[in-house]
């Protein structure tokens, strides 16, 4: 809650930072406040308490999240400074636009009433939609905004009509009230509450870009300027999953049988449609958005086999995932700077013009493909246990044969590192820049050798 | 007589959806549009809804509504131009949509059994109920939403202002 | 069926109405003739004495010119622009409470067509969408200076929404009630709002100007520049309804104004004088109208005075002055409500 | 004004308010699936958003609850928010482009 | 602690290799794995002859699954890591002439493998075992991906996703596993105690057979193989051939065949019928093979389809044969690669046909080529020929039919290298080996380290199966004891 | 410099003070003039019925003056042609025939003269030019109309009738006829 309340201060201090054009004043002000907002979130914990009216329930789930979120931001903030694509928007407005986002995501993994969950996306989506056309004069970028827009907005009249009609069944936008009620129909739930949780699941897979509901998802992420990307891709899939995560588990865990099937085809589907359509990319950006949406996939994993597959395992693949790929996209926008393009072929020779950026892509997409010692093969493997566990047998099959497409497509750009290209100046990189890709890959890598300090966390 | 008007209202609210959506040119559905909305707020006076209907009005037909239009008249957009899509693509639609009717309708049956109308309290669609109920249960969501305001407007200056910087 | 009530409401409607449309007609001629007085002229004096048969005249004649409708405009749009004009300025009457009540043949009347609990709001809606009339007129005639003036017009009118309706919420909170009756019932005697919400007042009026499109905010029209704007296109008795829609709202918008914040019906001492509730309510209407016609009086003397705005300094004025100083000025009522309770 | 309606159920059934709103939302979805013009597309979503903000007033009125009434309030600031930074975009694009069909945004595919 | 140390040498090795990029890289990687030889053989005297788990290290990791650092090592585990140490220092050693970029690099990936591997064959718990087993492929992966061939990209890709395919399916059979003990365990003791249905054991078995079955690899999962020798640096081809194709059988004693020994009785048979195919299929190719490395690679087929055989066959000789021929089989892999590369150092090719006459030009090299090549096709006196003895017993004994086909891996291996020998060797001397130069007397020295070994294993082959056996045994009659349960 | 009529203001660019960017004590004394001017005294004069005074050197339309007996004065000697900067007067002469003596009083005469109202600037010059003292400026306005060739006044419109003598006496003041004699000397000159 406090957490809130300091994002939305910042992000009007960001705004007003602006005034004084010095950039550092600003990066100062965003990264000061970030840390606040890091320290006031952790200041909640083990706390459990439920705000205005039981709106907002901010318990370990909630503020190991927003932690997360935090801490991705503050690294995608950092990347800010020595950001060299052109955008059209200044960067107060940016870190403005980014502060609201992240406030509408810690409402996502806190909300404890579905007006909530609704304003958060809102409020998480609408800054986005603007900072997907924040290159006012590139056609990419304008066609990601107005498609992301529209599917946006219009999967949130989806999603809107799914409360609606819970409301009309159980009287309530409480999610505690409405698994009561649930709990209370004794298996007789009324046709009208399922319809509306399918339409939730189709509002909420589209924010988390899961099949079928993620066609904006390439478009929007390769359109994007890369910063907005990396902060979608990330923030915004932590967001949505936890909101998942935490409707699901708190709502309609007693309608288990209505839901399972379906989300587990949806899962199956995404992460199918996510590995397969990335090995035939040749743009990085636009492969690391199928591979989120593959991530997504997995991550819906995590939700079907909710009885054995504690939250603790979702915020570790979170976790994990949002550090690969801020360090996979803090890699991709040098060296789309440096070779002007963001396809495979730019990576090449890398390994010569930078053997450290080399190292650090190695990492990253090794992470992002889930093998050990990394971070990224410590959360499938809790994922798939948890899983298996809960009997999924054949979605656990299925996932696992993705992963190995998966890793066709993210070895294909460590292969193109390695080879040799046609450039061959060295790469200069910014101190900051270097510094997050340090952390974020130390965290990959370090998250993969001792997972105990998240899981046991929640 | 108010359940003629409820039917009439309907009927208008629903025919002029349609005409929103198969009017070749945007002016016209925006002008069906509002005259939808005005059915609707037709239907939330009904309900016992007034203050809803005229902050439904205020906002969408005299706001929205007069962005869209402006837009629209901005732009210059009033020549249909618009190029069919193939019958195909129509009829995938017109499928896709019709099949989500089915759902509803199918998801419709036996809802009076579970929704008993409550005794009827006609008070609360009045300002003081209303005000009660959004500034103690919802006070949260009231004041992020002002997050969400100031973003959007942040977003139509820097997206549309001429000369940034 | 026909009961007394409903028999008076008849009354009071169609009363409502033909004042409204007499009072519009003479207000085209009290413009003319304070326009000429402030010009040190003598303004129209040849129909009638005084030329007071004026706005007749000026009836006979848009009666009597040519019909046209410009070949490429949208015809059924171009017909309903100033038809939707007319109406939605004479919507708002309807809850203007015109005096207190007052007993005839043993029943007690109200004097107001219909009493919303949201009243206030309900003039904010209609006054909302009457900008479709100038924008569906605009756009219909195929016009670039119509289609500007258009623009232009639901630009400022959504601009200027904006505060007045913050303007309103601080005269809200003052009163507590949204009913149009109750606020005038609570400025009985001399406690009028204007003296409780004088900032208020100042916005609301200057919103009122830029609602109605009256000088100094009249860009959508301005013939300088748009040679006369949205209804450039038009002639005859539609470009009449444009015009009267305008003096319609300027005495609706008077009303409106005299009722929010100079005690509508109410007058100084008007229960101390021992006069009887009939009477009390005649002065009142009496009293109302007297205010409206300086309210009206008002607009003109304005209207002659301050030259037209440029259009961002419309704009500069509309989003940086008075929206900032309406939020201060709800602040400022909170703070003081908070005080004194 | 005086209530119209005393008792909520001799309006209509609550199934026709449903229907009713079920109608407007697949019109809207139509509208979106069947249209190419951007404008257009926003405004069926509108509709859409509509049909919710009718059935929520109709469940918070056969509920007499005044919860379904506020959440219509959001959902209106939302409609607000979205139509302020969407005619943005809109805008946007078109000073790109002059033209805002969809099938123009061609530029991304693979 | 000692297992300990055979970890973190290399390991440290590789680490300093990587900061200091010192320009002694090979020399510094040749110490060390020297060293780790020196530990690995203090660590057998050390060794005591019996079943038992010894110089077990154990720390907790991941406690909320039952997930510890638990290594040690058995007779089994012992041999192959006495294997490994005495093969590294030969595999860092070839590449001694070749002018690598970044050799810091290079030499450091080579130690990671190496305490891969080591992990591999030490770890005692399931999880540990993977993540070994998958630690030691991202540097193999790098070492062909960046020193390869012409075509080593697409190559080594493909043998990448070949295996990481095959274990992931063997993480989601320990992830089965895991769910099954009581309290969730990746321990060895608690998974091997696992009472499961034969059904499960079934889908268990396959699990983990196919990534076993595409690391060896077994017919059909070879594909990857024969491109993947070819196009790698010799080191990493000697590295796959030697050693990391043992981590497959080696996965098949420690972690399938005591878990699952009903599902082993069910499938065996297809399994050594794959064995077998497999082995007269890859003779059959390597006989027509014109390219050295590709023939010994498909020898290497056939070869590790007999081990596999044996391991399935799952009785005392099958498995004491296989473990013996691993080693075998690896000193011999390293000791053939170690020759054509030579070749290829003097000649600059490898095609059969382009050779001949080496004979006469370079009498040493022939010769020690040829005990090589006695050694492969199982001569007795050399220690191919007890590996491959057993097996055949082995394999005879579970089928006749099948151990009669299998004997003709010993044929058509003895026609494929002589016809090689004969081909490249013999004959009258081609362009290519006009001005052959006989190996220096250093090379001499240490080829002949590995002729003593061969011939001493051929010897005195009790000495080895004698670490191995009670463990195996041990594995047996439990297994058995479950089977017959 | 220093300017003449005293009335020079140099145009500051001071910033506004506060109360100044209200502009309401601006306003509010606009407000305060307009109102003022509704009270004072409307200079409109009601024009039909009432007329303005005309200046005693007024120049309005031509006439052509006839002599004591009544016939045209005017010779065509063309100089009033030639003195017009507008050029807005043509003429044609004729020989006057027996019995024309009482119309015109000289031997030639204007068969046509026309004075093109349109392009006249009523400057006077025609009337100082001329020698026979026919042609002068009256106080009479040239009335409108809805046709241009209308305001080509011939003859018809500009001789006076004989039996209504236009007055010229009201414009000839004393200073008038002193002027134009001195100007007349310089001409001559």
């Amino acid at each position: 809650m406090n957490a809130l309340l300091v994002l939305s201060i910042a992000g009007i201090a960001a705004l007003f930072s602006g005034f004084s054009n010095n950039k550092k004043l600003t990066f100062a002000i965003v990264l000061l406040a970030l840390a606040a907002v890091f320290t006031v979130n952790a200041l909640d914990w083990n706390t459990s308490v439920r705000h205005f009216n039981d709106m907002l329930f901010v318990d370990n789930y909630a503020v190991a999240f927003t932690g997360v979120m935090t801490l991705t931001t503050f690294f995608i903030f950092a990347l800010f400074v020595d950001y060299k694509e052109s955008v059209e928007v200044p960067n107060a407005e940016i870190f403005t636009l980014l502060f609201f986002s992240l406030a509408g995501g810690v409402m996502l993994v806190s909300y404890s009433n579905l007006l909530m969950l609704f304003l958060g996306i809102e409020i998480l989506s609408i800054p986005l939609y603007i900072l997907a056309g924040s290159k006012r004069h590139t056609l990419t970028s304008n066609e990601a905004a107005v498609k992301y827009f529209l599917l946006g907005a219009f999967a949130s009249a989806f999603l809107l009509f799914g409360i609606v009609l819970i409301y009309g069944v159980t009287a309530s936008f409480h999610i505690d009230t409405i698994a009561a009620y649930i709990k209370n129909t004794n298996g007789q739930t009324p046709a009208l509450l399922v319809a509306g949780m399918f339409m939730l699941i189709a509002g909420l897979g589209f924010k988390i870009s899961a099949a079928p509901f993620h066609f904006w998802t390439p478009d929007v992420y390769q359109g994007s300027p890369t910063i907005a990307t990396t902060f979608m891709s990330t923030v915004v899939k932590t967001a949505g999953v936890g909101a998942f995560f935490r409707l699901f588990a708190y709502a309609f865990p007693a309608i288990t049988a209505e839901w399972i099937p379906t989300l587990a085809v949806l899962a199956a589907l995404t992460m199918t449609v996510g590995n397969v359509t990335a090995v035939f990319q040749s743009s990085v950006k636009r492969m690391l958005a199928y591979s989120g949406i593959a991530h997504a996939g997995y991550l819906l994993i995590a939700l079907v086999s909710l009885s054995s597959n504690p939250a603790s395992s979702v915020l570790y693949y979170l976790i994990a995932y949002s550090v690969s790929t801020v360090c996979a996209f803090a890699v991709l926008m040098v060296v789309q700077h440096v070779s002007g393009s963001e396809e495979v072929d730019g990576f090449k020779g890398l390994s010569k013009r930078s053997p450290f950026l080399a190292f650090i892509t190695t990492v990253a997409f090794i992470s992002l493909a889930g093998i050990p010692p990394t971070a990224g093969f410590f959360a499938k493997f809790y994922l798939f246990s948890g899983a298996v566990k809960a009997g999924h047998l054949w979605l656990t099959i299925i996932a696992v044969l993705n992963s190995c497409i998966a890793i066709y497509y993210y070895f294909r750009v460590i292969t193109a590192v390695y080879s040799s290209g046609s450039d061959s100046a060295p790469v200069e990189l910014g101190t900051v820049q270097k510094a997050v890709m340090i952390v974020t890959a130390v965290l990959a890598v370090a998250l993969g050798l001792f997972p105990e300090m998240i899981i046991s966390l929640l | 007589m108010i359940q003629f008007l409820f039917y009439f209202l309907s009927f208008v609210a629903v025919a002029a959806g349609l005409m929103v959506v198969t009017a070749k040119n945007p002016v016209h559905s925006v002008l069906y549009l509002i005259i939808a909305f005005f059915a609707i707020a037709g239907h939330y006076i009904l309900l016992n809804a007034q203050f809803l209907a005229i902050v439904h009005i205020i906002v969408y037909a005299g706001a929205i509504m007069v962005l869209f239009l402006s837009v629209i008249m901005l732009l210059n957009l009033n020549n249909d131009n618009e190029p069919a899509k193939s019958n195909v693509l129509k009829l995938a639609a017109a499928v896709a949509a019709g099949l989500l009717l089915v759902t509803f309708t199918g998801a419709l049956k036996g809802t009076e059994s579970i929704i008993a109308a409550q005794p009827f309290d006609d008070q609360i669609g009045y300002v003081k109920a209303l005000g009660k109920v959004l500034f103690n249960d919802f006070l949260l969501p009231f004041e992020v939403s002002a997050l969400l305001l100031l973003s959007a407007i942040i977003g139509a200056v820097v997206l549309v202002k001429h000369d940034l910087k | 069926m026909f009961t007394p009530e409903l028999i008076f409401k008849i009354v009071l409607i169609v009363a409502v109405f033909a004042i409204t449309l007499l009072i519009a007609m003479y207000s085209t001629y009290g413009e003319r003739k304070i326009a000429a007085f402030m010009q040190d002229r003598l303004g129209p004096n040849r129909a009638g004495i005084f030329g007071i048969l004026q706005p007749l005249a000026d009836g006979v004649k848009m009666f009597m010119k040519e019909e046209l409708i410009p070949n490429m405009s949208n015809k059924v749009l171009f017909i309903l622009g100033p038809c939707l004009a007319m109406t939605t300025a004479l919507m708002t009457s309807a809850i203007i409470p015109w005096g207190s009540e007052i007993t005839l043949f043993g029943n007690t009347f109200n004097l107001q067509i219909t009493d919303l609990n949201i009243g206030v709001l309900y003039v904010f809606a209609v006054t909302s969408i009457g900008v479709y009339g100038i924008m569906i007129g605009g756009w219909a005639s195929n016009n670039k200076y119509s289609l500007l003036g258009a623009l232009r017009a639901s630009s400022q009118m959504i601009s200027y929404e904006i505060a007045m309706g913050l303007a309103i919420i601080a005269l809200i909170m003052s009163t507590g009630t949204l009913s149009m009756r109750e606020i005038a019932a609570a400025q009985a005697g001399f406690h009028w709002n204007i003296f409780v919400q004088p900032l208020g007042f100042l916005i609301f009026i200057i919103c009122a100007f830029a609602e109605t499109n009256r000088a100094p905010f009249d860009l959508p029209e301005c013939e300088t520049e748009l040679i006369g704007g949205y209804h450039t296109e038009y002639s005859s008795m539609k470009l009449g309804f444009y015009l009267f829609a305008e003096y319609i709202n300027m005495f609706v918008a008077s009303a409106v104004i005299s009722t929010l914040y100079f005690g509508g019906y109410n007058f100084p001492f008007m229960n101390d004088m021992g006069l009887s509730s009939n009477a009390i309510a005649i002065l009142g209407v009496v009293f109302l109208f007297a205010k409206i016609f300086f309210f009206i009086f008002f607009f003109m003397w304005i209207r002659w005075t301050i030259p037209r705005f440029r259009y961002d300094q419309l704009m500069r004025l509309g989003w940086k002055v008075l929206i900032p100083l309406a939020i201060f000025n709800i602040l400022l009522t909170g703070a003081i409500i908070f005080a004194t309770n | 004004m005086e209530n119209i309606s005393a008792q909520i159920t001799q309006v209509a059934p609550l199934e026709h308010y449903i229907l009713l709103s079920a109608v407007l939302f697949s019109l809207g979805v139509l509208g979106v699936l069947l249209r190419r013009n951007v404008i257009v597309m926003f405004m069926s979503i509108e509709l859409m958003l509509n049909a919710c903000n009718l059935l929520l007033a109709a469940f918070s009125a056969f509920h007499s609850s005044a919860a379904g009434q506020v959440f219509v309030f959001f959902i209106m600031i939302v409609a607000a928010a979205e139509v302020a930074v969407g005619l943005a975009i809109i805008v946007m694009l078109y000073r790109n482009i002059h033209s805002i069909d969809i099938n123009e945004l061609s530029k991304l595919k693979w | 602690m000692i297992t300990i140390a055979l970890l973190g040498l290399p390991a440290l090795a590789a680490l300093f290799l990587l900061i200091s990029r010192s320009a002694m890289a090979k020399q510094i990687a040749l110490v060390a794995t020297i060293a780790e030889l020196v530990i690995a053989v203090v660590a057998a005297v050390q060794f005591a002859q019996n079943s038992s788990v010894q110089f077990l290290a154990e720390y907790g990791w991941i406690p909320s699954l039952g997930i510890d650092f638990k290594v040690g090592m058995d007779g089994i585990s012992l041999l192959l890591v006495l294997l490994t140490a005495f093969l590294m220092p030969f595999i860092v050693y070839v590449s001694f002439k070749k002018k690598y970029d970044n050799q810091a690099a290079f030499y450091a990936l080579l130690l990671l493998a190496q305490t891969g591997l080591i992990g591999v064959f030490t770890s005692l718990n399931g999880f540990l075992f993977y993540f070994f087993w998958e630690v030691v492929l991202i540097p193999v992966y790098f070492l062909a991906i960046l020193w390869g061939g012409e075509r080593r990209v697409a190559v080594t890709f493909k043998f990448f996703i070949y295996t990481v395919l095959g274990s992931f399916f063997m993480l989601l059979g320990f992830i089965y596993l895991y769910l099954q003990t009581p309290g969730g365990s990746f321990d060895i003791t608690a998974l091997q105690s696992l009472q499961l249905s034969r059904e499960t054991q079934g889908w268990i078995f396959w699990a983990f057979f196919i990534a076993f079955a595409i690391k060896m690899p077994i017919f059909p999962f070879h594909t990857w193989q024969p491109d993947t020798y070819a196009e790698s640096p010799v080191s990493v081809t000697m590295l796959l051939s030697a050693l990391m194709v043992k981590m497959a059988v080696y996965g098949a004693f420690r972690w399938l065949l005591p878990v699952t020994p009903l599902a082993v009785e069910d499938w065996g048979n297809v399994v050594i019928i794959l064995s077998v195919t497999g082995i007269i299929y890859a003779s059959c190719i390597a006989i027509v093979q014109k390219n050295l490395r590709r023939l010994v690679a498909y020898a290497s087929i056939a070869h590790v389809g007999l081990m596999a055989a044996g391991t399935f066959a799952f009785n005392s000789q099958g498995l004491q044969g296989a473990m013996f021929q691993m080693l075998s089989h690896g000193i011999g892999a390293v000791a053939l690669f170690y020759v054509i590369e030579l070749i290829y150092e003097k000649t600059g090719t490898m095609e059969i046909a382009s050779l001949g006459g080496i004979m006469s030009k370079a009498p040493r090299l022939a010769t020690i080529f040829l005990i090589f090549i006695l050694s492969t096709v199982a001569m007795p006196l050399t220690n191919g020929f007890w590996g491959e003895f057993l097996l055949l017993l082995g394999v005879y004994k579970y089928s006749a039919v099948l151990g009669t086909i299998s004997t003709l891996t010993i044929v058509l291996g003895a026609v494929y290298m002589l016809r090689m020998y004969q081909a490249s060797v013999l004959g009258k001397a081609s362009a290519a080996t006009q001005n052959f130069e006989d190996i220096t007397f250093q090379e001499t020295l240490i080829l002949s380290v590995l002729v003593v070994v061969i011939f001493w294993m051929g010897v005195q082959p009790g000495i080895f199966i004698d670490v191995a056996k009670p463990a195996i045994e041990t594995m047996l009659s439990t297994a058995t004891q479950t089977v017959l349960n | 410099m220093q300017s003449l009529t005293n009335r020079k203001k140099v145009v500051s660019n001071k910033e506004m003070t506060w109360v100044e960017k209200l502009y309401l004590p601006a306003i509010l004394g606009g407000m305060r003039i307009t109102l003022k001017h509704i009270f004072s005294k409307k200079t409109t004069i009601s024009y039909p019925e009432q007329k303005r005074e005309f200046s005693q050197v007024y120049r309005g339309m031509h006439v052509l003056k006839r002599d004591e007996k009544g016939a045209e004065r005017c010779t065509a000697c063309g100089l009033c042609a030639v003195a017009c900067p507008a050029e807005a007067i043509t003429m044609v002469a004729a020989e006057r025939k027996k019995g024309e003596e009482h119309l015109y009083r000289e031997e030639k005469y204007a068969a046509t003269y026309e004075i093109n109202m349109l392009r006249c600037i009523f400057c006077g010059d025609c009337e100082e030019a001329c020698p026979k003292e026919s042609i002068f400026l009256t106080d009479r306005i040239v009335p409108a109309d809805l046709k241009r060739g209308e305001f080509v006044y011939g003859k018809d419109k500009l001789v006076e009738p004989v039996d209504k003598p236009i007055d010229i006496s009201k414009r000839q003041t004393p200073e008038v006829l002193e002027f134009k004699k001195n100007k007349k000397l310089t001409h001559n000159r």
